[in-house]
């Protein structure tokens, strides 16, 4: 029991670890220099993204509430391998900043949170993650203390959160009520799909949808996206996007089998809504950071359309895109981090002309949006066409053609950002500005990922193989 | 032969200009890899020659496939015919011209050769790829590139026509995409669904599965194809394109949509193709000649060009919308003619834009007595364009007019002889801008000072124009490589008509 | 020796010169182009004439019947496996008589232009499009198959275009080639289809088997092209219509005459060689080609006739009125291809009633040498005169001996004065027109009588009127422009005296005739009294012209601008093509197609701008969106939906 | 005496629900808004400890969840004080309405 206790549980384990490092750290000394501390700090992830490959065992314990299986493993690794991303990003900002350790401390337990959530085997466990990988993330969306719009973005996010959470949780409560367990391998047999059951499968779905910031769910978004720290959004759009996805399919087609008539009409009109709505927010958009966050609602409809695909294939795509967009929305973000923390300029207009004063910032953004437009030879193109593959799957093709028609959409404002850089004229352009190591390490990371993965089918064909559908 | 070569010669041009320092190298590097392409192709004829001539009658040679995505049945299948391998020595022919056309493309040189290899690759592979998702694979590969290639080096609106020409051709692909997908889910081969050209086309779709998805396929395809009325791309596009990316535009990038049309539509749904081909050939009747007219009013000589390879374009689309062997024989050699015929024209106008800065015919005047050899090329464009015998145009365009009226349905007649009318449009449009352009006086005295070609412009003017004659003169070289494909895909959709 | 040894050097040869020439001669051997392209000339003439005696006297004639022989034939497009363009060489009478026609007079300009163009810019590119032409038109009449034979007509179409277009920087001559090629243009759109449709219902494309096959009542083809039809008229005769009106264009027939007076702005010799002896004539020739088709169908033959009637009169009129010299030859050049139009029509196939189809031929035969012979002369004058205008001219007697002579032969000889060449092949029309159709013969002989008038006021006001002003800067020109001038006067004095009718007919079987005294009694007179009365009119100055031009009045007018035919013609497509059609088109397409596109992306816009307030900045609002998705989802799936 | 049907504790456990959700909707005040989450929470908290005692009182779940959610919902409103006293520091005001800088 107790070696099985330390295997099963090694990732959070090792997560707590770190923490507890940097928390006797931050009591130990002061006289730390903060870039040893983000030396260190990024040490410690690296060893943890690593030592996520090493002794996996599948299990479950404590009856149920917590279980591990390859799938989530490598929905785990895929976590850490993004902290781990961002964190190097964060250098240029973190480098001159006071609280660096606070700031790694909250970050990773929102890591733990995840991952938490996403072994949890039981709706109480289950809310525990959740709201541990919610609350510290508030804390840090208004970690640039002295910035009107962090303070303003992390309250827009801890009270609308608080206000999902509070209806995540009636809804369980109903459910409880409707079938008396908060089981997760229990509660299909209970499903019947009657009125109340369905409203409180509706409650959840919201609390997801919000998580995953699926229209009309959305809208804390953009604002949270534009007022936070740039690492802190891409940590957002991500990692959290990411864990509360991969939850919300496994429970999708593990808990809520038996209403999956009701869900994929459901995720249908959600998806084919969040598609318009984020694409017709985004067009329009030019602040960076808010037309990210657009752009990644949209991702999420195009996302919602594999996962209403609900075979075995719907799983596989949506990890396999969600890996691949790991690095292209961290490539785009490690470059709006690094340009906003070293000039502080966050506008499309601003970044007119980059092309010439910063080539190679230039190509990194511009592949990793073409990777989120899902062109070809980037990995984008694959995960989207499995995606929409796998919806297809359904046979449903007035849906499939209007995803098809909004990647259109998508596309032009993807375009427009790469028309700003190397069209556009610029009589003040962004100067020329010196890369550190480490985001730039992070940067090609993104790039050989969006680059090679596409053309590495075996990544495919494992998450196949670990994926199940209906 | 490899075929994969095809897929890797551009590929390791491309990662070796990356590693190139300034023009110089750059430029060499692009030569080399296209002549070497070139050569590949020409190898590649030879040996499918003598393959065939050996007796090998399967309909695809030199196939090569590997498992790629297992759990999607998506292979990577490559193979040749006749078809694809005309369209493969066209695209090579255009790649090499076009590469000597922009030799002294000095501003940011290194990414515009890469872009252009880049274009090229995707056209290659999209010729010689088997299976659907490859097909779209590199369908994709060749749009972005243009879309870089007119809005950074491109002159006049080009950022609006770039983003209009990206749009429009991502918005035909992704009809494709969802044609594909119901291809993709309605075709049980062996039990498993297959993206495999080849399975696809033995197995039987139902006829109202295909009345469902063809129109995606042909539509999506035909926007690249100009196919009216969603060609209002080509106008901006080609105008706005520098020299080397209208000519890649407009003599490969356009193929790819008759090639897609002919390839995928056509012969993977054949009584759709049936069912629809009125409806093909009315749009394709009203892009020939409302194509011509409108070409007949512009002033822009590379917009002359544009809207009269919409007009040619209709051709290929009528060619194939016919689906008899002769017409669709048409369409292949009409594909092929336009693509040099074009590409040669707006190297012309390139050559003529570099040295006068003006596109507009009023203003230009007497340029045979400035620069001879420009002017004789641009002369023999339009001939080849006007459909005079001895050049290729006249050949596709004979085929295609013989093939129509095998067609004894009243409608397809009407549609023919329309399509027989536009020749006399072209004549009016083409001598007209001859005569305002290149004959005449010499409207602006200090063009008189202009040098004529110089030797990479008059190589590139040349291969193109030997490409011409050659198959004007010789067509059967042409014809005989290409029938007997086309010769399977009509048995093939004749085969497998139920209601003929 | 077989023909398979030479015959193909006869087209082949002009082609290499044309490339050697055209390719090379700018640079390397501007002033040898001249002489390269006459050598070749010479010997494809040489070539010819042997080819000529070896058809004609030795083995052309199989028991009295002249066979059509096809020495060469390649497959050159196959269309489908029974329907392919085979480019052949065919020898039956009237292609070898072409071959004759083309290389002789071809070699006569070749001469010509030896001093006439001497010191042309762009001399030997003059040399490699006339080489392109001559390698074209012997194509052309050396054809086996129909989709060759359109080839080829396009072929001599462009290399006129490029010969008219000659002096590319005069704006006139640009005009006018492009107009000729495009009216031709337009004319070949008729064959194309004519073409279409034979090879569709005849299943082939080649000349012998689609007349075996069409003639032949018997065969499927003939019933299946009779039977069907369009607009209640049988798709044969759609077929010979559309064909004929191919021809009607080259041949320069009313109402597509157009192109011709306006061709004139080329270099004099080719409009001698060009617009008067061989292409023009190709109309005609593609009918004779295809007569026993047409011979089948009366009522296309009828409008053959009529039109070939028509514009013979039409243009001699107009002839009578112009004052440019060359136009003047243009127009009787149509008159006399009208002749030899309404000949093939009013002609049968075979034997006796087969007169016409001889006469005609008969009459291009003659109808070269005196043509060509009349524009080299023009060539000669306007080189000395440099004007064509007659009121430049008068008086020339004096100054250019030879020409004077030679002119005045060709002049006798197409006013059809006996012994004249011309004499003898209009007396045969004249007579098949009588024995078919008295109307076609009154317009032709009211035609012969005019021919006759124009012909000689143009003799009068160039040699004679009033005494010269031309200061003489030189002679009338060197040796080599006055060989081919007497070498051709002698053809058109001797041209007549071939028995045609034993060597060209429309079966092969010879065909003897004579010429009836009787006969010929009425239009020799008539063309006598003309000239009689052009010479009181024209041989002094004075001022009658002018009063009986003013008693016309607006007649007259209409005739000086060739009864307001190009009018016509700009009106039709200037005003009614470009502005109601073209500008349309391209409106249509900016505004309305492609506004279509931009509009869709202003929709979108537009709708991203009206929805923005959605996002109100505002938690309380985002958490009543939230429970407002929530009632929405509950209502849809719980109420609705179930 | 009969006990309470459960309906009657559900019914006031809804009716805390949506007062709270109407606190939210209406209140200026960030505090208060705060106050009417913890509402939403206690009525699920009702619900929870209900449902645990009438229909499976041979469980604990219910109860469990709820002590969860009371202690969750602590941090939470200590973490959006927090918060929300960082928002006074700039904008000087702890009325929702001014803090809506980000929008569109």
């Amino acid at each position: 029991m107790n070696t099985d206790f330390f295997i099963l549980m090694k990732f959070e384990l090792l997560v707590a670890v770190i923490i507890f490092v940097l928390i006797f750290i931050k009591l130990a000394s002061n006289e730390w220099s903060t870039k040893a501390v983000l030396n260190v700090v990024n040490i410690l992830l690296l060893t943890n993204f690593i030592a996520g490959f090493f002794l996996n065992h599948d299990g479950t314990l404590f009856g149920n509430m917590f279980s591990t299986t390859k799938l989530v493993e490598l929905q785990k690794n895929i976590l850490n391998l993004g902290t781990l991303i961002i964190s190097a990003q964060a250098y240029t900002w973190l480098k001159n900043h006071k609280h660096v350790l606070e700031f790694y401390i909250l970050l990773l337990s929102t890591l733990l949170g995840m991952f938490f959530m996403i072994s949890s085997g039981n709706l109480l466990m289950f809310y525990l993650g959740l709201e541990l990988s919610t609350i510290p993330l508030a804390a840090i969306c208004n970690f640039d203390l002295e910035k009107r719009k962090s303070s303003e973005a992390a309250m827009k996010l801890i009270i609308s959160s608080a206000f999902s959470s509070g209806l995540l949780l009636f809804g369980i409560s109903l459910l409880y009520g409707a079938t008396g367990t908060l089981n997760f391998s229990e509660l299909p047999q209970h499903l019947n799909g009657n009125a109340l059951q369905l409203f409180a499968f509706i409650l959840l779905l919201a609390g997801f949808a919000f998580k995953i910031s699926v229209v009309p769910f959305h809208l804390w978004t953009a604002d949270v996206y534009e007022g936070s720290p740039v690492s802190v959004t891409s940590y957002l759009s991500v990692i959290s996007k990411a864990a509360f996805l991969f939850v919300f399919v496994s429970v999708l087609y593990n808990v809520f089998k038996p209403l999956a008539n009701t869900w994929f009409n459901m995720l249908m009109l959600l998806s084919i809504l969040t598609m318009v709505v984020g694409n017709l927010f985004a067009i329009r958009q030019n602040n960076l950071k808010r037309f990210l966050a657009f752009s990644s609602i949209t991702q999420m409809g195009f996302i919602l359309v594999g996962i209403s695909g609900s075979s075995q294939m719907g799983i596989a795509s949506v990890i396999y895109f969600l890996l691949i967009y790991f690095f292209s929305n961290l490539g785009a973000f490690g470059v709006i981090a690094f340009v906003s923390a070293s000039t502080g300029k966050e506008t499309m207009d601003d970044y007119k002309g980059l092309y010439k004063t910063n080539p190679f910032l230039s190509w990194v953004l511009t592949i990793s949006l073409f990777s989120l437009a899902g062109i070809p030879p980037t990995a984008g193109f694959f995960g989207k066409f499995f995606l929409i593959m796998a919806g297809a799957g359904k046979g449903n093709y007035v849906f499939i053609t209007i995803a098809a028609l909004n990647m259109i959409i998508s596309l032009y404002y993807y375009l427009k950002v790469v028309k700003a850089i190397f069209m556009d004229a610029n009589e003040q352009p962004i100067e020329k500005l010196p890369i550190n190591t480490l985001p730039k390490l992070a940067m090609i990371v993104c790039i050989t990922g969006i680059v090679s993965i596409g053309f590495i089918h075996p990544i495919y064909d494992y998450i196949y193989s670990l994926s199940f559908g209906l | 032969m490899n075929l994969s070569l095809l897929i890797l010669i551009p590929l390791l041009t491309a990662i070796a200009i990356l590693f190139c320092k300034g023009l110089k190298q750059v430029r060499v590097v692009a030569l080399l890899g296209a002549v070497i392409q070139l050569f590949a192709a020409f190898f590649l004829l030879y040996a499918y020659s003598n393959e065939r001539a050996a007796g090998n009658t399967s309909q695809m040679l030199f196939q090569d496939a590997y498992i790629w995505f297992k759990a999607l049945k998506i292979d990577y299948h490559v193979g040749v015919d006749g078809i694809s391998i005309a369209m493969i020595l066209l695209t090579s022919f255009v790649v090499l011209a076009g590469i000597l056309v922009s030799w002294r493309q000095e501003r940011m040189s290194k990414e515009f050769f890469f872009l252009l290899i880049l274009l090229s690759l995707g056209a290659y592979g999209f010729f010689i790829s088997l299976d659907l998702f490859m097909l779209f694979f590199f369908l994709e590969i060749a749009v972005i590139p243009k879309f870089l290639l007119i809005g950074i080096w491109g002159s006049g609106k080009k950022e609006y026509s770039a983003m209009k020409l990206a749009l429009m051709l991502m918005g035909g692909s992704a009809l494709v995409f969802v044609g594909l997908l119901g291809l993709y889910f309605n075709s049980t081969f062996g039990g498993t669904t297959t993206f495999d050209l080849l399975q696809i086309a033995q197995m039987h779709i139902p006829v109202e599965v295909q009345k469902i998805f063809f129109p995606f396929i042909f539509i999506g395809f035909g926007i690249f194809g100009a196919l009216f009325p969603f060609h209002t791309w080509v106008p901006d596009g080609h105008s706005s394109a520098p020299t080397a990316a209208s000519m890649f535009l407009a003599g490969i990038s356009m193929k790819l949509g008759g090639y897609g049309c002919l390839r995928v539509a056509t012969y993977l749904m054949p009584e759709a193709a049936h069912y629809y081909s009125p409806v093909i050939i009315v749009l394709a009747t009203i892009a020939i000649i409302y194509g011509a007219f409108a070409t007949m009013m512009q002033k822009d000589l590379k917009y002359i060009n544009a809207y009269s390879s919409v007009s040619h374009c209709g051709f290929v689309l009528l060619g194939i919308g016919m689906l008899t062997q002769t017409s669709i024989n048409g369409a292949v050699m009409q594909m092929v003619s336009h693509g040099l015929m074009t590409a040669l024209f707006f190297a012309a106008i390139g050559m003529i834009y570099d040295r006068t800065h003006t596109r507009m015919t009023v203003q230009l005047g007497g340029l045979l007595k400035i620069m001879p050899f420009i002017s004789t090329v641009f002369v023999l464009a339009g001939l080849c364009s006007l459909g005079l015998p001895g050049l290729s145009g006249f050949v596709a365009e004979a085929t295609v007019f013989m093939g129509s009226w095998q067609n004894a349905d009243t409608l397809y007649r009407v549609a023919t002889i329309l399509s027989c009318a536009s020749i006399v449009v072209t004549a009016v449009y083409i001598l007209r801008a001859v005569g305002q352009a290149i004959m005449g006086p010499v409207n602006n005295t200090q063009y008189l000072s202009l040098p004529d070609a110089a030797w990479n412009e008059k190589i590139a003017a040349t291969i193109l124009v030997i490409g011409i004659v050659v198959i004007g003169i010789a067509p059967f070289l042409l014809s005989d490589l290409i029938t007997p494909s086309t010769q399977t895909i009509i048995e093939h959709t004749f085969n497998n008509i139920s209601f003929k | 020796m077989n023909y398979a040894s030479y015959i193909t050097w006869i087209p082949m040869l002009p082609m290499a010169s044309f490339v050697l020439v055209g390719l090379f001669g700018r640079k390397y051997f501007k002033n040898l182009a001249g002489v390269i392209g006459t050598i070749v000339l010479l010997a494809i003439t040489v070539l010819s004439f042997i080819t000529v005696y070896q058809y004609f006297f030795v083995d052309g004639k199989v028991n009295d019947v002249y066979q059509s022989i096809i020495p060469e034939q390649y497959s050159w497009l196959q269309f489908s496996p029974n329907l392919s363009i085979d480019i052949g060489i065919v020898l039956d009478p009237i292609s070898v008589m072409m071959l004759l026609i083309v290389s002789f007079v071809s070699l006569m300009v070749h001469v010509f232009s030896l001093s006439y163009m001497k010191g042309e810019e762009r001399f030997s590119t003059y040399y490699a499009f006339l080489s392109l032409f001559t390698f074209s038109m012997l194509g052309l009449v050396v054809s086996t198959n129909i989709f060759q034979i359109y080839i080829f007509w396009e072929l001599v179409g462009i290399s006129s275009y490029l010969l008219i277009g000659f002096y590319y920087d005069r704006p006139s001559a640009v005009a006018a080639s492009k107009k000729a090629f495009i009216v031709t243009r337009f004319a070949d759109l008729g064959f194309l289809i004519g073409i279409l449709i034979l090879a569709f219902n005849a299943g082939t494309l080649d000349f012998h088997t689609l007349i075996e096959r069409l003639t032949n009542t018997q065969s499927s083809q003939f019933i299946s092209i009779t039977t069907s039809s369009f607009l209640g008229i049988s798709m044969l005769t759609w077929a010979l219509i559309l064909v004929f009106v191919g021809g009607a264009g080259k041949s320069a027939m009313f109402p597509l005459q157009v192109w011709l007076p306006d061709a004139m702005e080329g270099p004099t010799p080719v409009s001698a060689l060009i617009h008067a002896a061989t292409m023009v004539v190709a109309g005609v020739y593609l009918v004779a080609r295809l007569f026993p088709l047409y011979s089948l169908d009366a009522i296309v033959l009828n409008i053959v006739s009529y039109v070939g009637a028509i514009s013979a009169l039409l243009a001699a009129i107009i002839a009578c009125t112009q004052t440019d010299i060359k136009r003047v030859l243009a127009y009787s050049t149509i008159s006399q291809i009208g002749y030899m139009m309404f000949a093939l029509g009013v002609s049968r196939y075979g034997g006796e009633q087969g007169l016409g189809y001889m006469a005609s031929m008969f009459h291009l035969f003659t109808h070269a040498f005196f043509k060509s012979l009349l524009f080299l002369c023009a060539g000669a004058i306007i080189h000395l005169v440099h004007s064509n205008e007659m009121k430049d001219m008068g008086g020339l007697k004096k100054l250019m001996p030879v020409t004077h002579v030679v002119f005045l032969i060709a002049c006798l000889a197409i006013a059809g004065i006996p012994p004249f060449s011309g004499f003898f092949s209009k007396e045969e029309i004249l007579t098949a027109a009588y024995n078919s159709n008295k109307f076609i013969y009154a317009m032709g002989v009211f035609t012969s009588m005019l021919t006759a008038f124009y012909m000689f006021r143009l003799y009068f006001r160039i040699f004679h009127n009033k005494d010269s002003h031309v200061e003489a800067d030189h002679s009338e020109g060197s040796l080599s422009m006055k060989i081919p001038l007497v070498i051709l006067a002698i053809c058109t004095l001797a041209s007549g005296f071939v028995p045609f009718g034993s060597f060209v007919t429309s079966d092969g079987i010879s065909l003897t005739t004579h010429v009836d005294i009787v006969f010929s009694i009425l239009p020799v007179t008539l063309s006598v009294a003309a000239i009689l009365f052009a010479a009181k009119l024209y041989y002094m100055q004075n001022e009658l012209p002018g009063r009986i031009a003013s008693s016309l009045g607006t007649f007259y007018h209409a005739a000086y601008k060739k009864f307001y035919i190009d009018e016509v013609y700009l009106f039709i497509t200037k005003k009614i093509i470009f502005n109601l059609v073209g500008k349309p088109a391209a409106w249509i397409d900016r505004h309305i197609v492609d506004g279509f596109m931009n509009l869709l992306a202003s929709i979108t816009a537009k709708i991203s701008e009206m929805i923005k307030g959605l996002q109100t900045g505002k938690v309380q609002n985002y958490a009543l969106y939230f429970f407002g998705g929530i009632v929405g989802l509950a209502v849809l799936f719980i109420y609705l939906w179930k | 005496m009969s006990e309470i049907p459960l309906t009657h504790i559900l019914f006031v456990s809804t009716a805390l629900f949506f007062i709270g959700m109407y606190g939210l909707f209406t209140r200026r005040n960030m505090i208060t808004m705060l106050m009417s989450i913890e509402l939403i929470l206690n009525s699920v908290n009702i619900n929870f400890v209900a449902f645990n005692k009438y229909l499976y009182s041979d469980q604990l779940n219910g109860v469990f969840f709820t002590i969860f959610i009371i202690a969750i919902a602590a941090a939470e409103a200590a973490v959006g004080i927090a918060i929300i006293i960082n928002l006074y520091r700039g904008h000087h005001s702890i009325d929702v309405e001014d803090a809506g800088e980000m929008k569109y």
